[in-house]
């Protein structure tokens, strides 16, 4: 691991030459897994993530069921390989967190009513951490559910702020995520600014707060030009006589 | 937690009526607690420990400190370690093991609270580099689960630290025991949002009804440094605003009642 | 932990100065809490315990359920930081040899039969360990069954006896427990003087297990009559208009 | 055990005949064990080990003694770990995993008799203080099991350690083996009552039928060093002395029988 | 463990002074426990194995039944005490591998369809480990297999072959396992040379390979005599007016 | 596999009649593989990475190398782990955890492949004698699972481990990382047998209608390092050895194909 930085920002441009309210350069693309109902792999600055959706299925054992719905079901997990030192395999008590608010996180959009007793499962496999792993994890979840055909109100777009060398700065990078101020993840539904998801940690005046929701907001906006691009693109190939992945 | 819940279910018409008119279920004001009792100093063979009931929600907090190895990549710090354990005495929602995810999350946002307000000192609680650290250890006991775990056991951990010892003598680090540095004080305030109203220290009822809360931890100053959305439900952005508002008073309130002369 | 006492009776007096048939300071209350169907709080000495009963309730997994009659569970559990050096959460070998031990204590005196396929659920929480933490948990739990209107032949009642300095001492003490020359912990049905529990370890002549077992059998009189009056208070502060807990 | 048990069920109202005739299902005194047979040094590659017969109830103990640190609290001490296995072959009831605590408590009697009667010297087991003790694992394995496995595994474990070597040369402690010192024959009887009557050695339809038996391990000089009830039914004090004064008795006889030349 | 040996044969014989096409000595008893529907205990060199079965039973819980036929399981463990340093007990990454290969090496074999729903447990546990425990534990399974009355076209026989100094021996000892160049077990069924079970590690040329293979497959066949006898020994006293074990 | 996968029973039929005229589901032949894509380097913060498609398996290898310290038996060896997971993304029948004994036989075959054909050198994994040892961590994920990944699985870590590099400056070994020496290029290549027919790499579809399949894992002389036959059914002798044979065969094709300029 690196050591802690002497300045985050020089001539208000960031470590790797970002300006504060700018995203790390992403990369999105559905359909890409066979066996899975929908996929998408994606890439946010260092992190590389797959999703993958399955679903509406069955639901063992049955008395996880909901008779008047589906449940959604989601798991964070990171392969032994995606951190610096090797992580042991299997749920921790931070991934079960992780699953816990971004299963939350969709709960608003999945219109659950169509499936009773039946199960969407979301499973997010970061390859590579490079901070961030959870909103790039939520960005790929929400296209590999469009990409699975899963109804839903809106796609959910997800995006952090944090804050170093005293500055609000967008979409953390790994030196900034271990060594800045604060750290506030914000998942949205950018059709309505609704906040499906929204954790904090560090340290944020009353104001930093309300200047980094706002930032944040506008991250979300971007990648959700992004995701729609990326489902445009899937389709179009699908359309183009590709095959008919996870339809 | 709700849909689990038998009385909860049963009670849902009921509530909402209810809430549709203003009313909270026992009478109180939106941005009015139940009435908050903390007792310290419980258990003798913790180094700290608090009790506190928020109205019928009953939390024992201990704090057990020793010695211990240091993370590797934290030579010269000082080790928290928060566990939570929702027993099934709690609540008969507790019956077959609790919820795994409940329990680590609420574990997880009290530590935020301690960690992330820099209440302990970390470089303090280094005895020797790389060798031997202070590992302070945030035991969460949920004894009555009747809604709103998360600030009694917030308040339970603050209490229990601002009343803790060092044991020097049993490990023989020096002849005296001290007590542990306490440099900031994080309150908790939960709030659900219903029907687009915020009140704050939902009873088990409430929460039942609300399907999301929001959690914000803020400091001595009024700044924040902890949040966490909860539950199924999406806000907007002004819920959260007016919820933050009310959290930082509500914790400043909190704070002055019972903390200024522990 | 305190190092061996050299002598644990001095002048007739035990180190709390105790006679040796002498019981520690006993505290009983009952109905302590909301959710629970009964509840009781319980100081032995040092002791701190909480008993919890929920039940007659529903059995999961159904294959556990007896056709016949209620089952009885009963979980004992020392809290992390109920002794000395924290303990790891969750159940260990000893405890769940007491749990066994315990429940079966309970057996001769629930009535089953009345609720065939239910469960009564028995759960102790030991916040403070201070010697003789199954027998002050059985107390509790007898007094929280009575308290959840489990319909039982009679309350269980149980203590310890054991031996220091070559002497028999009843209800022992930390020193007396971790120093001592034999310790053996009874249950019975006051009532009959029936044992429900018995065990015992360390060194008795074939003479001092008679006599010890008669001491203890006292200790466990004594104990009834405190367990007694719990009841009666709860029960009339119910009446004077308090809340109605546990009914 | 009992309810769980197919043929035991099957055969309940059978035996509650017999046993009302004064009789036991296969015609032994009250007083009586089955045939025991105890044959030890059975498995090379253990440091002691023993394959004992209680009627057809089969048992092997294995003891193997290798070097590991000591507890913190008792740094000059060897250490002591007894374990049980009710592996699925044993019993048909043992399928689905075998019941937790009976193998648990099970263990812990076999454990306590041994620790209790101070048979081995855990000071002499210390090689090194705070840094190297031998560390002597029990091990038992049950491959049968028609009833009494308390019995069966307390003798196997007994004698397993009495012929047990300690391994100087293989951890290089000394040029020598030597064999372990046991100071006591501490010897587990055990009992059921049914009907009032008290019979030793229970087979397991006598197990079934009745709901509660007493272990009492004794010394060689008649002493008492562990006892344990076990089961759902309460017994009177007359029948506990009686379950006493007869397993101090037939403890006598057994270790007469076999252990006074091991 | 004792260190490698020079020479593993001299003057054409192995340490143990077999010739490098001979077993190790063998011993095979069936119908040795009374709860199991069909048990043996068989000795090979230093190994002590015991084998149990039972059923055709019932299956819990009910999704694992196939309603077609019966399911083979088998449980394969090592004893704490059986090795030189103890083993933990309970299941193993080894054990788990060796047990799902050797159920498969017995699937050919039993008439599953005449027990749809029903399961028989084969259960082995190696009381003493000498080189080979997998190979002895399925040759007593089989006879286990077949004292309990189950249905198979065939016995199975099992056996190694290896490499010790440039030399292919069959049945390995425990210093051939340890520390020679090859070794691979084979399990087949004695009357048709099919072959049930094959693994191989090590280092085999390709001709190594095929001859290995025929030295495994005759001392599958000799063991294959011993199983029969053992079994005609059993029936034998069983007739004789010994108890009916396992019948 | 088979009988859990819904989709694979219900083309079962139609499968076995196009089989029984020679053909193979996707056209190829006897002993063809589907296109085979090997990329390396993929994961920066792994020592070693590929990513493997054969068909559309996809799997990810990574392998990291840290510092560890030694088995007491092996003081002087480096250490090779390798695990598989078999997460729920890969395949709807790894839904409720995947069948355990699967994955685990799929990293132990694996690791023979690399072991026991000595491709590392471990004696020169070892840093300091008893103390330090470079631990080789071969962490199997797949990603999507359409059959065969016994195959995509080995070479992916023969493809992450050719391209690893010891992290000698992470761990202030010496001033240089090196590259990991690989000595050896086993290749596993699994066939069905189906109606005595040997086929290569089966795709999913032909995993659930054969029985029985055999993975032979091969060296660059045609030597044989490793076998398994896996399933629940009899091969024959003849069957057998045409596997090997043709396995031999296609390792060869394989390792000069994708390995010669690694």
């Amino acid at each position: 691991m690196n050591a802690k930085p002497e300045k985050f920002i020089i001539d208000g441009l960031r470590l790797d030459g970002r300006r504060p309210d700018e995203l790390r350069p992403l990369k999105i693309s559905a359909g890409v897994l066979k066996r899975a109902d929908g996929s998408c792999y994606l890439e946010l600055g260092a992190n590389k993530v797959m999703a993958a959706v399955y679903g509406p299925r069955q639901v063992h054992p049955r008395h996880m069921q909901d008779a008047t719905k589906a449940i959604v079901r989601y798991r964070y997990n990171m392969a032994s390989f995606s951190v610096g030192d090797r992580k042991r395999p299997g749920p921790d008590r931070r991934s079960i967190e992780i699953s816990k608010v971004c299963r939350d996180a969709f709960q608003p959009v999945v219109i659950k009513e169509r499936h009773p007793r039946l199960a969407i499962d979301v499973f997010v496999e970061v390859l590579q951490a490079g901070a961030g792993t959870r909103t790039a994890g939520i960005n790929a979840a929400s296209v590999a559910l469009a990409d699975a055909g899963i109804a839903m109100k809106s796609l959910v777009a997800s995006c952090a702020v944090g804050k170093v060398d005293d500055t609000l700065v967008l979409d953390l990078m790994k030196e900034e995520d271990n060594y800045g101020q604060a750290d506030m993840p914000i998942a949205v539904i950018p059709t309505t600014g609704e906040i499906t998801l929204l954790q904090m940690d560090g340290h944020l005046t009353r104001d930093e707060f309300g200047t980094g929701f706002k930032m944040a907001m506008e991250g979300c906006q971007k990648i959700h030009e992004a995701q729609k691009e990326a489902l445009a693109k899937c389709y179009q190939m699908k359309d183009d006589g590709g095959e008919q992945v996870g339809e | 937690m709700g849909s689990n819940n038998i009385i909860a279910e049963i009670q849902r018409d009921h509530m909402y009526n209810l809430l549709m008119r203003g009313e909270r279920v026992d009478g109180r004001a939106f941005d009015e607690y139940r009435p908050i009792s903390i007792e310290t100093g419980v258990i003798a063979r913790a180094e700290g420990s608090a009790h506190v009931k928020i109205g019928e929600s009953q939390v024992v907090v201990g704090v057990k400190i020793q010695i211990g190895t240091p993370f590797s990549d934290t030579p010269d710090k000082g080790v928290i370690i928060t566990n939570a354990e929702l027993i099934p005495m709690a609540s008969p929602s507790f019956e077959s093991g609790p919820p795994k995810d409940y329990a680590i999350e609420l574990a997880r946002l009290v530590d935020r609270g301690i960690r992330e307000s820099k209440a302990l000192d970390l470089d303090r609680l280094c005895i020797e580099e790389g060798e031997k650290v202070w590992m302070v250890f945030i035991d969460i006991h949920a004894l009555d689960y009747d809604g709103n775990l998360v600030d009694a056991a917030s308040l339970g951990a603050l209490a229990a630290l601002l009343t803790a010892t060092i044991p020097n003598k049993k490990y023989e680090v020096s002849d005296e025991d001290v007590q542990l540095t306490v440099r900031e004080m994080p309150i908790a305030v939960t709030a659900i949002e219903f029907e687009g109203e915020i009140m704050v220290d939902p009873c088990l009822h409430e929460e039942a009804v609300a399907s999301s809360r929001i959690t914000v931890i803020s400091n001595q100053d009024g700044s924040i440094c902890g949040i966490q959305k909860i539950g199924t439900d999406s806000l907007t952005e002004d819920q959260v605003n007016r919820a933050v508002d009310m959290a930082i008073n509500k914790a400043r309130e909190i704070r002055e009642r019972f903390f200024i002369n522990i």
